[in-house]
């Protein structure tokens, strides 16, 4: 299982909600706080579950999503 | 006073077109007046109506021109971009003298411009944007009251002269919200004898618009055609005037632009000049002699527009060079303000006291 | 006539209720004998979900729906705070929801800025709906003469859908609620 | 035994008796002249309304007794509606050439059709545009020199010719849909029977009608008035195949039905 | 003397187009200028050039559009009826500063009308028949010989200016054959560094049309191309006199009018009546000082048109009450007459006489 | 062993880092960042030039790095045509809505289609005006409540909803033509493989390419943001199947090979 | 076999020829004569072998051409 | 100038050549530096296969392209006689082409009517399409001031398209035999 870190940028996001509802882990949710274009922003609850699957990104529709794939190099 | 109502500009015109038996409508949506179409999907059929959103304002002019032709009352209306689109139809119509009601609630321009209200189509108006001699009638309403009141008035006057009518007011006028009494039907009937309805027990009726055989018809036609024009010129003088009658200088302006102008008018009373406004309430026929008479007695006139001068031709083809003609306006949107018009008016009084002439 | 010229602003996001308490603060004025006129933002300018409406009160024919300088701007968000904040006169009325104003705060010292806590008076009834009502309610409790309760109870049976005018009872509680947090920091000040 | 004699084919009633200004061997004439007869044997001319587009066919109405107006160039069927929705109970037809219709008139033409209007559209396809002397149509086809097309349409640059009833039978809504040619008797005969049947369809409420007519103009095609049937059959038909695209009962209509 | 060759207006104008350089021709049929599209048919493919049948005259002129923005000389023509529906484009195009030619070949109307040769868009040519404040040049040729100068002007001025040039001449014009000796390309070039050709090390060039935020762009966009106006205005100055230094009688006319009125400048001259004649080559901007400075010395004017009255109101303008201003004109594809000009001149010199205030 | 990061989902660079009017939820944003993606994977971007409708993006211009220029409302076809005819060499996109190309713009759709001009275009499918406020477009659904449906379309009076690709399927010339949507990260894969072919094809001179994409409108939709997805699916899919309708090879395009 | 009359209003014809063309008997030809529009115009050479089959009426143009049926009746 | 303004009108069916004789007369006109004009009819009154054009000759810059009386008239078939004789100026002359005009006569009789068999003397050739040159040919005996042969044969190969040229040779032999035609006939009378 690949593992991701989902980079969201809070101030592009418009809250629509997209990313979470299309997450397959549900570790993305609303903050309770509104940036500075007045709009509540997504957040990740728990990076670690992160399988990198770009969902979130893809369905964006303010590219404030970005994916960084760990990966283990030896 | 209970039979006022808080309305739109556009929705009052709406609903004062069906008061006057329109039952044919046809638009394509565009800002600032798209509440008269949602208007017209909803309550059309409150009155047994026909309401198509057409395919595009050149099919929707169209539709009127066939409902027109059929006898209805049919209507359609746009802003600024759509109204050119629109401009092939009136010119069929206006050549085919058919009845019909036309709005155009004005943005800014050119191109696709902007979405406030603006005063920049007076030409395409009163000039005929469209090929041909032709004119259509055009009132131009300052208020949501008289949005609705014109267009009531529009569908008689379209019937009686068998000729388009428009319906000319700013953007500002359509989103506007403002008490209105809505009125009543006028009663007025009209027979329609050369309506396609199918040749029965008569001879075809044909609603031509090409003119060809033998070479002098088009001709023919256009001279009757200018001779209505000649008539609606006699009959119809629109217009109103506030304190005009002491006034040194005189402003001119319609529309919303006619309304800041009022304001300017007692502002300037309030410092002791002594000012007064015209306001034609028709722009094509013009009050041409109305406002020549209003003008004699002042010493200058300041035409204010929403545009960068297009009515103020008709000022001056009135005066006809009796007295000087100034203008102030904004285009795209932006508004003519009170205390623009004051300076003006008071840069001028101080120019000619210091004998300089303001160019 | 003793009865200034008012030129209001109000803004706010989408679903804010804004054009509504435009309107009810016409249909308001105009049963009491005033001339009214009511504008809204239209068009693209909607997009992103913010929305603001014009009005002006007035005693006299008014000449334009347009306002320039406001006599009073209620900002039901953050944004409309930054937007129009500039746009109160002098000495004007700023009347802003702190429930929703975190990060955005007024900062003009030349006109009387007003914190009212509009969302949440609103959610002590239950719903994040009404905060118009709460800022309306304080704009009356700073403009006294612009209308009477009465006749604001009366616009609002006029104004509301039929539907939902069983919620009028709460949104006047609201108003209210409006009025009086509005009255305290008065007399505070 | 005696002999009666009995008139076979006669000029229709509803023609009038003046002369067209078309071109000899014009196929305009020919349509003219089936719509008349069409009027006649639905007994439907004192109902019907025609409304004429800007091209060859411009002057119908003052060949055809009926009550006629004229549309600007390709908005014919949006006129069309125009006067139908004034007047539900009357037949209202759109007798269009293919630049009004395909090219200028795309729009109308395409949402009329979406509409379901319940309006008869005729289409005289003549591949090209007769009145102003003969340009490509969009009908016009590979290789046919036009005016504006001096080498021959090339549809690498102009793209091939469209079919209107293979267009048109993309949208549900339309009831009828047949294309008919001129090219021989019996052609004409199918012909007729063609815009009958639309017109009926339109009588009895079921909806769009569309008759799409492959029709000779010899003087642009630059053949003898004679030879213009046989280009239609040998140039026109491989391209324009006869065929019924649609033909929905009223009841199918009204429940919506699916494309055929 | 061999240069001359006897070509169709239309084709003059065509074959100058070629000459100056345009590449990109788009139209659509219509009478009486069917011979510009078909010679761009046959021709464009001589200069590797790109011409398309478009699907309507509103299409047309959107490819004009395109291929403007792109830095390339475009150009479309048609007759009246399809020059309205081309008023989207021009709008835009007027308000995008996108150069390009467009020629309306006028023929009667309004509606369909006919397709004898008329000079009724006047107004839709000089006031624009689009919405908003916009302006056009508008070249009048009265000949095949300057339907081919002009047309190779107009591709310069249109780049010079950044704006859209029209080329207004009756069908008459357009239809009849006259010697004409082909001009050569005026080697001008001009840079185009705002065309959209992909933003290849540079930054974005974007052609808008829309200016909504913010919200004062629009007006400032308006007061540039009001500027801009003002330039054209003050530079273009282009007409003809035609023995007026010692007129009494002035004549203004342009196109085939013109034509008819120099005629009767020549008979009423042998009548011992001094008429003249102004003949302005561009009517937007309309050479007003000079027609003022040439009415100046005479004591009457008459205008000449066929129409119902349109250029009229710009000499009105122009010369602004100073003298008394007549018209004569006929329409629907009527051409004035020698006879009737030389009437009615007579007749006010009559009336004149005797007194009696013609009406 | 160490780990490494690297950017799998990354900003395309073609997006100008500005905030787009756009409201919460609407799928012109993932359109454009997929379109910005394909440019940057055909290093496309200095060679394109985009024609923004008259409709929600009309500044589209204002977020993508590109030449772009604004066509009067429906006129987009033909003002990319006149980009492309002038510059064969360059990338020409037409972007457009529904009511843009499929209403207003209906004649000048097909006939950019039928001449096979080497564009692509890419349909945005939201089943409304959206810039206008919500009004019904020539794709609203049955039943769709829109301001000028306030009932919900009723097929009887204004027809059912027109479906492009079945529609430009019809004609000869194009060279691609595919429906895709935005209803689920798989779908918005796709969409962006669509976007590439078709730009590649352009590239490749083999004429005209049409991508429609089904998008969200929740603002106008009347849900909340994050449902857009699922109207798509569970409304638009089934009568917009995703389907590639015509996927002709640069040769066959040349020798002008029949309809698929 | 039908017996018929093809009756040619001449003034009405404009000699197109596609009645001729398409008569099955071969009984039209042009006249050497014009009408009073200018036109050549058809006339039929032997009417006794007319079969009446209305090929010559349905493809005039200018509806100039009448089939009489001629029928015994008893 | 002693060349007075001719006005002359061209009718016929279409494929009689009417467009191309009436651009013969103007470019030999031309070539002897005469002003001219050519404008034919146009558009939907082609239907129905007759065609004419105007011609106008002068010294002096034309007026209008239009011809209301004319100073000559060639009709090359019967609806062409019955149209343009009203439009011959008193005095005037009328062509007109005998071989195919044998209902519709000229009537007036206060102008100059010319009966040439015009298809005859072209089929004399093998052709019926030189009719135009025949009648041309007869304006030239009548107007021996419009312009010389040798300025006529010069246009004729300047005019006609360079497939058709070899004709030439041809179409002034018809032209010849028109001539003579006309000569005939002015002297018989
Ligand atoms: C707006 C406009 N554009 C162009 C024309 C010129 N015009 C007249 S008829 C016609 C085309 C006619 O072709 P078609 O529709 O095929 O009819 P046909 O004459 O072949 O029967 C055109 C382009 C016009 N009258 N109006
Ligand atoms: C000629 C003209 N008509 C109407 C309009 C108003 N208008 C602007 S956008 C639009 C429709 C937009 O709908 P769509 O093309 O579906 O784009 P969306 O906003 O849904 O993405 C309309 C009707 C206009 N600007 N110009
Ligand atoms: S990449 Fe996948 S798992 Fe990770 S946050 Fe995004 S949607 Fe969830
Ligand atoms: S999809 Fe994008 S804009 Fe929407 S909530 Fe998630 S991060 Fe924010
Ligand atoms: S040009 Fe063609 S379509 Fe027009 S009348 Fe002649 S033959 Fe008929
Ligand atoms: S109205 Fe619809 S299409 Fe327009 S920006 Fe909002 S969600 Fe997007
Ligand atoms: S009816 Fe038949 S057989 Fe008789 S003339 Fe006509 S085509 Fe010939
Ligand atoms: S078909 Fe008719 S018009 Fe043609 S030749 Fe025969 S009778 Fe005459
Ligand atoms: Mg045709
Ligand atoms: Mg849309």
């Amino acid at each position: 299982m690949k593992q991701g870190i989902p980079e969201i940028d809070k101030e592009r996001c418009k809250g629509c909600g997209l990313c979470i509802a299309n997450c397959p882990k549900n570790i993305l949710e609303m903050a309770n706080d509104i940036n500075s274009f007045g709009a509540y922003y997504t957040i990740c609850s728990d990076e670690s579950q992160c399988i990198a699957c770009g969902a979130c990104s893809l369905m964006c529709p303010d590219a404030a999503i970005e994916i960084i794939l760990k990966r283990e190099v030896g | 006073m209970t039979e006022y109502k808080l309305m739109k500009g556009n929705e009052a015109m709406a609903e004062a077109a069906l008061i006057a038996g329109c039952r044919y409508y046809y638009a394509y949506p565009i800002t600032p007046q798209n509440e008269v179409v949602a208007y017209m999907a909803k309550n059309m059929p409150r009155v047994n109506g026909t309401f198509i959103q057409a395919e595009s304002e050149l099919a929707a002019a169209s539709m009127v021109m066939g409902s027109a032709a059929s006898g209805g009352r049919a209507m359609t209306s746009s802003s600024s971009p759509g109204i050119t689109l629109k401009q092939e139809s009136i010119s069929y119509m206006a050549g085919a003298e058919l009845p019909c009601v036309i709005a155009n609630i004005m943005r800014g321009g050119p191109g696709l411009g902007g979405i406030a209200g603006a005063q920049g189509d007076y030409f395409q108006a009163t000039r005929g944007g469209g090929h041909g001699d032709y004119r259509t009638i055009v009132l131009a309403p300052d208020n949501a009251q008289e949005l609705a009141d014109f267009t009531v008035e529009a569908f008689d006057l379209a019937d009686e002269y068998r000729t388009p009518v428009i319906i000319l007011a700013d953007g500002y006028l359509g989103q506007m919200s403002e008490p209105v009494v809505l009125p009543k039907p006028t009663g007025k009937t009209f027979e329609k004898p050369w309506a396609v309805t199918g040749a029965k027990d008569r001879k075809q009726n044909i609603i031509v618009s090409l003119l060809l055989h033998p070479e002098n018809v088009l001709e023919l036609h256009n001279l009757h055609l200018q001779e209505k024009y000649e008539r609606i010129t006699q009959k119809i003088r629109r217009y109103e005037t506030y304190k005009t009658e002491d006034a040194d200088w005189l402003l001119a302006a319609y529309g919303t632009s006619a309304r800041i102008a009022q304001k300017a008018v007692d502002k300037l009373r309030e410092d002791g000049i002594k000012a007064g406004l015209f306001r034609p309430t028709c722009l094509w026929p013009f009050p041409d002699r109305e406002l020549a008479e209003c003008a004699s007695h002042c010493t200058r006139l300041l035409t204010v527009e929403m545009s960068h001068g297009q009515m103020v031709e008709d000022v001056k083809l009135a005066v006809n060079g009796a007295i000087e003609v100034d203008f102030y306006g904004r285009a795209g949107g932006a508004l003519p303000t009170v205390k623009d018009i004051i300076a003006r008016i008071k840069n001028y009084e101080h120019s000619e006291f210091t004998h300089v002439q303001a160019s | 006539m003793n009865y200034p010229t008012e030129e209001i602003i109000i803004a706010g996001f989408g679903g804010q209720g804004i054009l509504l308490a435009g309107r009810l603060l016409c249909v308001a004025a105009m049963r009491q004998g005033r001339q009214v006129s009511h504008i809204p933002s239209y068009g693209a300018e909607m997009r992103g979900g913010t929305a603001n409406c014009s009005v002006v009160l007035s005693a006299e024919r008014i000449a334009s729906p347009v306002i320039d300088m406001a006599t009073a701007v209620i900002a039901l968000n953050g944004p409309s705070v930054a937007k129009f904040e500039p746009r109160v006169r002098p000495g004007g009325i700023l009347i802003w929801n702190s429930s929703l104003c975190k990060k955005i705060l007024p900062e003009r010292t030349d006109i009387q800025s007003i914190a009212i806590p509009a969302t949440e008076l609103s959610l002590t009834e239950g719903t994040e709906r009404a905060a118009n009502m709460a800022a309306i309610g304080a704009l009356m409790a700073l403009k006294p003469k612009l209308m009477t309760e009465n006749h604001f109870s009366a616009a609002l049976d006029e104004v509301v859908s039929e539907r939902n005018r069983r919620y009028n009872p709460v949104n006047l509680r609201i108003m209210q609620a409006g009025y009086e947090a509005a009255l305290a920091i008065i007399k505070k000040n | 035994m005696s002999t009666q004699n009995l008139h076979m084919y006669r000029r229709p009633e509803a023609l009038l008796n003046v002369r067209t200004h078309y071109c000899a061997g014009c196929g305009h004439g020919i349509i003219h002249k089936l719509f008349a007869e069409a009027l006649g044997e639905l007994n439907i001319r004192e109902e019907t309304i025609v409304v004429a587009p800007v091209g060859c066919s411009v002057l119908l109405y003052n060949y055809i007794n009926v009550d006629g107006l004229e549309a600007a160039h390709g908005r014919t069927p949006a006129v069309a509606t125009g006067v139908k929705r004034a007047q539900p109970n009357r037949i209202v037809v759109s007798y269009q050439g293919d630049g009004d219709l395909l090219a200028i008139g795309t729009g109308e033409t395409l949402h009329a059709a979406n509409r379901g209007e319940n309006i008869t559209v005729i289409f005289v396809n003549n591949a090209n545009y007769g009145m102003t002397g003969g340009q490509m149509a969009p009908t016009t086809l590979v290789d046919q020199r036009t005016l504006t097309s001096p080498k021959g349409r090339n549809p690498q640059e102009t793209g091939y010719p469209i079919r209107a009833c293979e267009l048109l039978s993309t949208l549900e809504a339309p009831a009828y849909i047949e294309r008919v040619s001129l090219h021989n008797p019996g052609a004409v005969k199918k012909t007729k029977k063609a815009i009958v049947k639309a017109l009926q369809y339109q009588k009895e409420g079921r909806g769009y009608s569309f008759v799409e007519i492959l029709s000779m103009c010899p003087t642009n095609w630059g053949i003898e008035p004679a030879a213009g049937a046989d280009w239609i059959k040998t140039s026109m038909v491989p391209w324009f195949p006869h065929k019924v695209f649609r033909d929905r009962p009223a009841e199918a209509a009204a429940a919506g039905g699916k494309a055929s």
